[in-house]
């Protein structure tokens, strides 16, 4: 792990950060950074771009919605053209311009960092990069904290992933109530807490002991788990076909929710307004779970029922993408879709039932 | 439909509703004029307006 | 209460083993505390996980449009309330349909509960009207009277007013003076305030629709939301659009909409959706007198004219 | 880093009405800007998105052929909000071209084998494009037998109507023209529906002879057992889906079956790969 940055000759290290000077210190970074972090109002906590006078809301329970936004905005300009006939470039799209500059995410989940690393498979493949997404990516320092407390819900550690799981993190914080200890895992994060002005050095073995210590503490008091191991050794066609799917999917009202609060789920839609004599594409997010998202102009649908796109979202979660990338599966235990459903519609008991499941001759 | 938009915020004077038949030439000029100049009066609506910057 | 389920289950029982109906649709536990998810059981051996409690808030009749076969639904107030509508729209036969009633003290606020927690509830039960709600860090004591839903505190029709059996006894149902206190609140403010009330009402909106998917009248096979063909609005989280879809919305639902709130149940966000649609709920009662879901021989008054609709808006 | 979602800008240089009833036309692109034609460079079964600035895209596969240069070449059926804006364009008027997007009938494993190609309605385009590859005199020498089976509501309803006539009087390549009925007394060929045609006409299978498929799902769905009748199998039948997309690239997620995505595994599959995933085309 961390292959890539030993490569470029970087060792990673250890500082300390007293709490006193974390704001000041923040402040200090957004002469080069945008701020992203937690922010709490009267409905909850969302993940928001942090203006001047905002700070993050560190101490933080959950958010309702995942870090996914900072990198992949619900809606986000992607082309524009003009369409007035007077001028050379007329209907000729070019890329909008968006604002690339450095920006940090602070207080990511350490499995919200995990969850962009899956979906980084889609955007930036062997044939095509996205650039909207990819040149955010490049652009963005995941700072995460690591969670000494993992809600009820949590069942990230079954997943392949964790409270303390350094996964596509650049900085790792541990919460030492007075002060955090940082594990600086990137030539970025290093940059950041520079930018930051944070350069207290930790001794490296003992800071790496506390961090074993409180992953374990924390891993310890996770209550919840699925099963995948056996998952990867059916077919598709057998889980596709298997009984479950019409009772588990009777509740279900195929709203969107699941799919939004997902730090995984990737999928958009592409759509285009004009206004005057200006044209823009945009992007949105999209959701498997409408009927629209795969029906065809000419009315044929081949996912028309509730049934079919319910097996989808758990068919691509679970088995199409452990099965086409071999990374595990698309989830990293947050355990949002949980809470979140509407008729409680529970991804855990849905992931031990595909796993349990035997075909009957 | 008027009560909810005004409910909303939209100024009530924004909003008109009217019944002419095609035969009452003179009801719809008087009706426009009317409503033209109570939405002049108003100077320009800033809500429902979409903003693509 | 447990005497209630206790009915439930041997109602529900009986019809399956009867075959008077094909299933019954009701609310089962869920996986997590203070959750419920709608269930149809088929099979008499299934009737033991129908429950019903104080945390059963969406709307059941959201399950039966469309529904070919006989079958059984469990029905707080305004789950009858919405198949009586269902009838009038004709999405449902009455004979097709058999009502369990289940006369209803109210359910619970759940986002109000989880916010007098730092972090998440992890045990939930009630007592006659004491919820007993604990997480990790503590245990907390509640009335149930003071954490009811919105729409629970002005609910006056708490008894199913259609049914075929009743599963427990009948409530009081509540005299108010005044049914829509909270729409006077707004309507109390000036322009500006109303449309900053309404603005950062949806700020929060992802446009999941969940409060569309969640409401019993939202059965349109292809909402305006989703038309392309004309395209009435913008898809993205452009507020415009995101407003014009909640304004619309409610306006669809102008005469029809019982106040369940199964919107504001299902919405992640806790948007209190009810703002736009409780506006048009006051109208249509001040204008026509009318209550939406009541009787089963009336149309809504926005499906009908008399010459005393009142018309000084009109020029 | 290329931008896959920029269009290459085209002027619509003709427009051809393809059928009798106007549903269908032909569109003929030129690129605006020089060297874009070589980078969408193509073959024969691929698609690109037609892309009209404040409007949409739509997938569409292409019709010209990578033997014929200077333009390319889509065939495109009104149904929905851009190919309604699109019919209604005019020769002159700039808008994008998005590609080429997905894989291409396997034309190296197709070497030296028969072909048999069976197409029905309007999803002939791909399929003219590959006859006019196979046909070209730098390529006819790779192939062995040619057999065509197409077919359409009626005269009328058939695309390219003056390339199949010529095609027809070749000797090397057999055509099977049809049409589901018509009273034209001097109508010469087929009258029934492509399955029951290419069960009466279509060689029988050998190892070396391989059928390519495109059309409406039912077609499909009833060739197949016509097919399977004349001994072919499920590796030697081709096919090319069409589902809903949006991004071409394999991103956006919803025109996937099982764990391929359609836009960028396919279009093209062989019955054999599709009988493994779910039927959700």
């Amino acid at each position: 792990m961390i292959l890539s940055n030993k490569q470029k000759g970087y060792t990673m290290k250890f500082i300390t950060i007293d709490k006193n000077n974390w704001t000041k210190g923040i402040d200090k970074s957004r002469k080069t950074y945008q701020l992203f972090g937690p922010v709490k109002d009267e409905n909850g906590c969302l993940i928001k771009k942090l203006d001047q006078d905002v700070h993050p809301d560190m101490g933080y329970y959950e958010s309702v919605m995942s870090a996914k936004s900072v990198l992949f905005p619900q809606t986000e300009k992607i082309l524009f053209a003009s369409l007035d006939e007077s001028l050379e470039d007329h209907h000729i799209m070019k890329r909008a311009e968006n604002d690339y500059s450095p920006r940090a995410v602070l207080g990511i989940r350490p499995y919200d960092a995990k969850a962009i690393a899956l979906v980084k498979l889609n955007f930036d493949t062997k044939e095509f990069q996205d650039p909207y997404w990819c040149d955010a990516y490049d652009v963005t320092v995941f700072v995460g904290l690591g969670i000494n407390k993992p809600g009820p819900f949590d069942f990230s550690t079954s997943v392949g992933t964790g409270p303390f799981c350094e996964e596509n993190l650049d900085i790792l914080l541990a919460d030492l109530d007075d002060k955090y200890l940082a594990k600086i895992l990137t030539p970025k994060g290093d940059a950041f807490a520079i930018a930051c002005g944070f350069d207290t050095m930790a001794d490296e073995k003992e800071s790496q002991v506390l961090f074993d210590i409180l992953r374990k503490e924390a891993e310890k008091n996770i209550a919840s788990n699925v099963e995948i191991n056996k998952l990867k050794d059916k077919t598709i066609l057998e889980l596709h076909e298997a009984p479950f799917w019409d009772d588990m999917a009777f509740s279900c009202i195929n709203c969107g929710t699941c799919t939004y609060v997902c730090p995984t789920c990737w999928c958009f839609d592409i759509q285009d307004e004009a206004r005057q004599k200006q044209a823009f594409r945009f992007r949105n997010w999209d959701t498997c779970m409408s009927p629209l998202f795969t029906r065809h102009a000419t009315g044929h649908n081949p996912r028309s029922t509730k049934v079919q796109r319910v097996r989808q979202r758990f068919m691509h979660k679970l088995k199409y993408f452990l099965d086409k990338y071999d990374q595990g599966i698309m989830c990293v235990g947050c355990g949002r879709c949980v809470k979140s459903c509407p008729v409680n519609i529970d991804i855990r008991e849905v992931c031990n039932m595909m796993n349990a499941y035997e075909k009957q001759d | 439909m008027g009560n909810l938009l005004e409910h909303m915020g939209i100024e009530r004077n924004r909003v008109h509703f009217s019944w002419i038949s095609s035969a009452e030439a003179t009801k719809f000029v008087d009706v426009v004029k009317e409503i033209s100049n109570k939405v002049k009066e108003l100077e320009p609506n800033k809500k429902f307006v979409k903003d693509y910057n | 209460m447990d005497t209630c389920i206790k009915k439930i289950r041997d109602l529900s029982a009986d019809l399956l083993e009867k075959g008077e109906v094909e299933k019954v649709i009701g609310f089962a536990k869920g996986t997590i505390p203070m959750a419920t998810s709608p269930i149809a059981i088929q099979k008499k051996q299934d009737v033991d996980k129908l429950i019903f409690n104080s945390t059963c808030g969406l709307n059941l009749a959201n399950y039966v449009s469309k529904e070919k076969g006989k079958i059984a639904i469990i029905a707080k107030g305004c789950d009858a309330r919405n198949i009586v509508t269902h009838i009038v729209e004709n999405q449902i036969q009455r004979d097709q349909i058999y009502i369990i009633g289940v006369p209803c003290t109210g359910m619970v606020d759940k986002p109000k509960i989880a916010a007098l927690f730092e972090d998440e509830i992890i045990e939930f039960s009630e007592d006659n009207g004491t919820l007993t709600v604990s997480s990790l860090l503590k245990t907390q004591t509640l009335k149930k009277q003071d954490y009811l839903k919105g729409n629970c505190l002005y609910c006056t029709h708490k008894n199913p007013g259609i049914y075929d059996v009743l599963a427990a006894d009948l409530v009081e149902e509540q005299k108010l003076d005044n049914l829509f206190p909270d729409v006077d609140q707004i309507e109390a403010l000036d322009e500006e305030a109303k449309w900053n009330h309404f603005e950062n009402l949806t700020k929060n909106c992802i446009r999941c629709y969940a409060c569309r998917n969640a409401c019993p009248l939202c059965y349109c096979p292809t909402c305006f939301v989703d038309e392309s063909d004309p395209q009435w609005l913008g898809k993205g989280q452009d507020k415009t659009d995101v407003n014009t879809f909640h304004f619309l919305r409610a306006f669809h639902c102008a005469g029809r909409c019982t106040d369940c709130g199964a919107c504001v149940e299902a919405c992640p966000m806790g948007i209190n959706v009810r703002d736009f649609t409780r506006k048009l709920n006051k109208d249509t009662f001040l204008l026509f007198g009318w209550e939406a879901g009541l009787d089963v021989t009336k149309r809504p008054p926005l499906d009908t004219y008399s010459p005393e609709d009142p018309d000084d808006f009109i020029k | 880093m290329e931008n896959p979602y920029i269009p290459y800008p085209v002027r619509i240089d003709d427009i051809e009405i393809a059928t009798e009833d106007k549903s269908l036309k032909t569109f003929k692109f030129v690129f605006l800007n020089e060297g874009d034609e070589e980078k969408f460079s193509y073959q024969a079964g691929q698609f690109a998105e037609l892309s009209i600035p404040g409007v949409g895209e739509i997938p569409i596969g292409i019709a010209s052929s990578p033997v014929e240069k200077g333009f390319v070449k889509f065939t495109v059926f009104r149904t929905g909000v851009v190919t309604s804006y699109l019919h209604n364009m005019k020769v002159g008027d700039i808008m994008g071209i998005r590609g080429p997007l997905g894989n291409w009938y396997p034309w190296d494993k197709l070497e030296n084998k028969n072909v048999v190609i069976i197409g029905g309605g309007f999803a002939f385009t791909t399929l003219r494009s590959s006859i006019v590859y196979m046909l070209d005199p730098g390529n006819r020498s790779k192939f062995k037998n040619i057999d065509v089976v197409y077919g359409a509501r009626s005269p009328g309803m058939l695309l390219y109507r003056e390339e199949l006539f010529e095609w027809e009087k070749r000797n090397d390549i057999n055509m099977h023209i049809t049409v589901d009925g018509t009273d034209d007394p001097n109508w010469k060929y087929h009258k029934g529906f492509v399955p029951q045609i290419v069960e009466q006409n279509a060689p029988k299978a050998d190892k070396d002879t391989y059928a390519i498929i495109c059309g409406p799902p039912i077609m499909i769905k009833f060739t197949q057992p016509s097919l399977t009748l004349l001994g072919y199998k499920e590796h030697q039948i081709i096919m090319s889906l069409e589902n809903r997309m949006k991004c071409g690239i394999g991103m956006c997620g919803r025109c996937n079956i099982g764990k391929e995505l359609v836009c960028k595994d396919g279009p093209v599959f062989t019955l054999e790969q599709i009988n493994q995933t779910p039927k959700e085309y």
